[in-house]
């Protein structure tokens, strides 16, 4: 029989240390793994490298907390100020970014590093964020080649050393299951770590998850952890987007 | 939704109204934050697109409900939407493999300049000597998008032209703009570069407009003031 | 409103002529466009460039009778002999394969062609492939690339002026349904043709199919076309499978 | 399953048997067309490991019976499936991303030709002055397995060696094969190069085996008969 994959918080994220080259599942702070981003906070693991989308969702949400706590080093991503903790750490100088890519371009360096490919020739951005001084941290020119008369970066896979993805509910064999638009590139991140994490509302048994409906197959995993409940996600993502602006608050006497 | 005269209407209301006729009907739709969201207000009734959100969704709808919002279920801003009969999910290497390929019909991107030789700049300005804040999507849409519409308000808080001969600030796309709809005008991006001047807000003449135009153009035979069917 | 995507077999095939270079999805013959395959054998359309996982299944099913009619006259796969109809037609010369790709390196060709990207760097054959006489038709030597320390094959994108994928069911908008394996690579397959058309088992109304459960989104698709019904298919496949003596014959008086 | 004696089988089912113990519970396995198919019958009751198919699954289980046969669950060989509780679908290109990034344990693939630096040939040989039939997946395997088993026939027709000091066909893998399984013997290729005779079938000798193999090869310390646990 096979082992279960199923951890607890700290069994699993005992893999995350200071210094660690990290992926995290997340689209601009959706779906993001909550519960192992706020024990990265409780533990203070820093000095992180930290290879996502964008930083994440603003006001002190998520991911937003490691900027907010000096945790993140180097960022690797196609933005800097989806949050304003991460906007503040870049411009103050405490978050190094050596190159921004559009995120099309990201997320084919992660899919390369997840299907065991060297890279991928990307034509966005030729002329462009190849000009000269742009981006003064880059120790190298962006590598280039031309393929039937047109121009491409030849844009090398991004690996981790962990991956910690966002799922909906998976089983000891690691098999995954997403809701709607929080697959993402999360099946991808996965693959592209050496050590994979799948935080979920609900953990269920083998057989549950119907084959053609597991996004992320457990053979790419090797911990599962129980995060917060679908319903306290919700709740968690509407409180914030009421902050934000972006629903109305709920009128007193409604059932939340 | 309330009629006003366009003298009563906001500069974000006048361009996010007037890159709503830009849509066709059936078209694949891709608004990027800020004013371009505006523009689905004002898509004519009965009128059938497919909005496309980046992380993975074709065919999204309006905004949820306080209490119907699912966390899942979210664009590429991170805002809550609804899927319409007929939406479709992807994963987001797929999403924008689709930008990069040329599925997406139309976007509507905010600009911080653009020029006349449809150069469209909207990721980077310095801060503290750095470039930021950076590109997101945003030149994956520039790159494959049939049609890229600049939506921007013409000029910046100084009176400066944001509609430039040429923009020195790091490019979202390299002569990828085919419309600029600014607060005060609608210009084409001509195929081989240059402006033409097809629409001035009501009571502007072309030499209004070139009044606070840096970039140069030529004026449409049919120039005309912008028309919002405002019935 | 948006028009449907239902066309007739001959409506939506009329677009693959002589000469057309055309793509196809299966996977040794599973999941094949029985219908619109049959429609190019019925019509003798000739001298086609066909680009294919594999040539399909064997004893004269499906893709092989293109071959035994003499239909493709070049070849792009990762196989020449899955059907012994393109066996024969590659030894006797009338079929045309410049080189053979490994097939996951045939399917990362497919998808670069399919996501708008110039190509993928692939570690896997090199030293093998790039051997000199190896692909005597080959007029460039294969192009290769080193990141990272490590040589890379330059593979470049596949794209095709149609492409024909199969379904389960699909809707008058073109979003598409698969069951099981039968999904492999046809979205990447409809992406990287210029027109696609997909071959379904049902028709259904649109909102029919969960939006979690498109396999390819209808922005994807041409045309719909009607295809053998689910039963009918189950029922070619057993049979053909049991005339190569991959299942056991339906014992008398057993109901088929 | 009847026990028969090692003496008895037929040299398909020596090679498939030996195979089968190479592979530990809990593995992602791969199994290639022809003999190495056959391995699943011989594995230990109780034991269990995931099958991989290139198409995209893990997990199924035996062939369906005929009238169960489902034309959308099948092998990569064309064959029906049965999908075991615990299985995933996954696309294409996800399954072979899976098999270049050591996601797949083991394999077991049939050979032309093996060496004694662990080079394996079983996609090409001259037909007409052409190198037929093709790689197929078997090189994405080769690739990124982490054990490659190469399993075949100790000697071709003419009674020629096909375990070699160095194959000249065209390559499946180069250096990737770990364990050499054919009728006769069992060799281990090791980290630098070389084989090491482990088994022999039982009442050959590690001469016999030098006799019938073009390789050079060291003996194990601990070499000894092959042995099935037929009881």
């Amino acid at each position: 029989m096979s082992r279960s994959k199923v951890l607890s918080l700290s069994e699993a994220m005992v893999r995350v240390k200071s210094g660690t080259r990290l992926m995290t599942g997340d689209f601009v702070g959706a779906a993001e793994p909550a519960k192992c981003l706020e024990w990265l906070v409780d533990n203070k693991i820093g000095n992180l490298t930290l290879i996502t989308c964008t930083p994440g969702m603003t006001g002190g949400f998520g991911k937003g907390h490691l900027y907010a706590n000096g945790l993140v080093s180097e960022l690797i991503s196609s933005h800097v100020a989806t949050t304003n903790e991460s906007s503040e750490a870049y411009l103050s100088g405490a978050l190094m970014v050596r190159q921004l890519y559009p995120m099309g371009t990201w997320a084919e360096k992660v899919r390369a590093g997840a299907v065991g490919i060297g890279g991928v020739l990307i034509p966005v951005g030729v002329g462009i964020l190849d000009q000269p001084g742009l981006f003064p941290d880059l120790e190298e020119p962006k590598q280039k080649v031309t393929v039937g008369g047109k121009e491409y970066f030849v844009e090398e896979a991004l690996r981790a050393e962990v991956s910690i993805i966002k799922g909906w509910r998976a089983d000891p064999l690691g098999n995954v299951e997403f809701r709607y638009t929080s697959g993402q590139n999360q099946r991808d991140i996965a693959m592209a770590g050496d050590y994979a994490i799948v935080e979920v509302n609900e953990i269920v048994p083998v057989g549950t998850i119907p084959p053609d409906r597991v996004g992320c197959p457990g053979v790419f995993i090797d911990a599962v952890v129980q995060g917060y409940s679908l319903e306290d996600q919700h709740r968690r993502y509407r409180d914030h987007w009421i902050k934000l602006g972006r629903l109305q608050p709920i009128a007193e006497g409604a059932t939340p | 939704m309330t009629s006003p005269s366009i003298a009563a209407m906001s500069p974000r209301e006048i361009i996010a109204r007037r890159c709503a006729q830009e849509v066709k009907d059936g078209e694949v739709v891709n608004l990027g934050f800020g004013i371009p969201t505006l523009t689905s207000n004002y898509l004519p009734k009965g009128m059938s697109v497919i909005f496309h959100a980046e992380n993975g969704c074709f065919g999204f709808g309006a905004k949820p409900g306080t209490l119907e919002a699912d966390s899942d279920i979210t664009n590429a801003g991170t805002e809550p939407i609804t899927l319409l009969p007929g939406a479709a999910i992807m994963d987001m290497i797929t999403s924008f493999g689709a930008m990069r390929n040329g599925f997406i019909d139309i976007t509507v991107l905010g600009a911080l300049e653009v020029d006349q030789e449809g150069n469209l700049a909207n990721w980077a300005t310095k801060r503290n000597g750095k470039w930021w804040p950076g590109p997101g999507g945003a030149m994956d849409l520039c790159y494959g998008t049939k049609k890229v519409i600049a939506a921007l308000q013409h000029t910046d808080k100084s009176g400066d032209s944001k509609v430039k001969r040429r923009t020195n600030l790091p490019l979202t796309g390299r002569r990828c703009t085919k419309v600029i709809v600014t607060d005060k005008a609608v210009f084409d991006v001509l195929p081989e570069g240059g402006l033409l001047l097809r629409e001035a807000l009501p009571g502007l003449s072309a030499d209004d407009i070139r009044a606070i135009t840096e970039a140069d153009f030529t004026v449409a035979d049919d120039f005309r003031p912008m028309n919002f069917d405002l019935a």
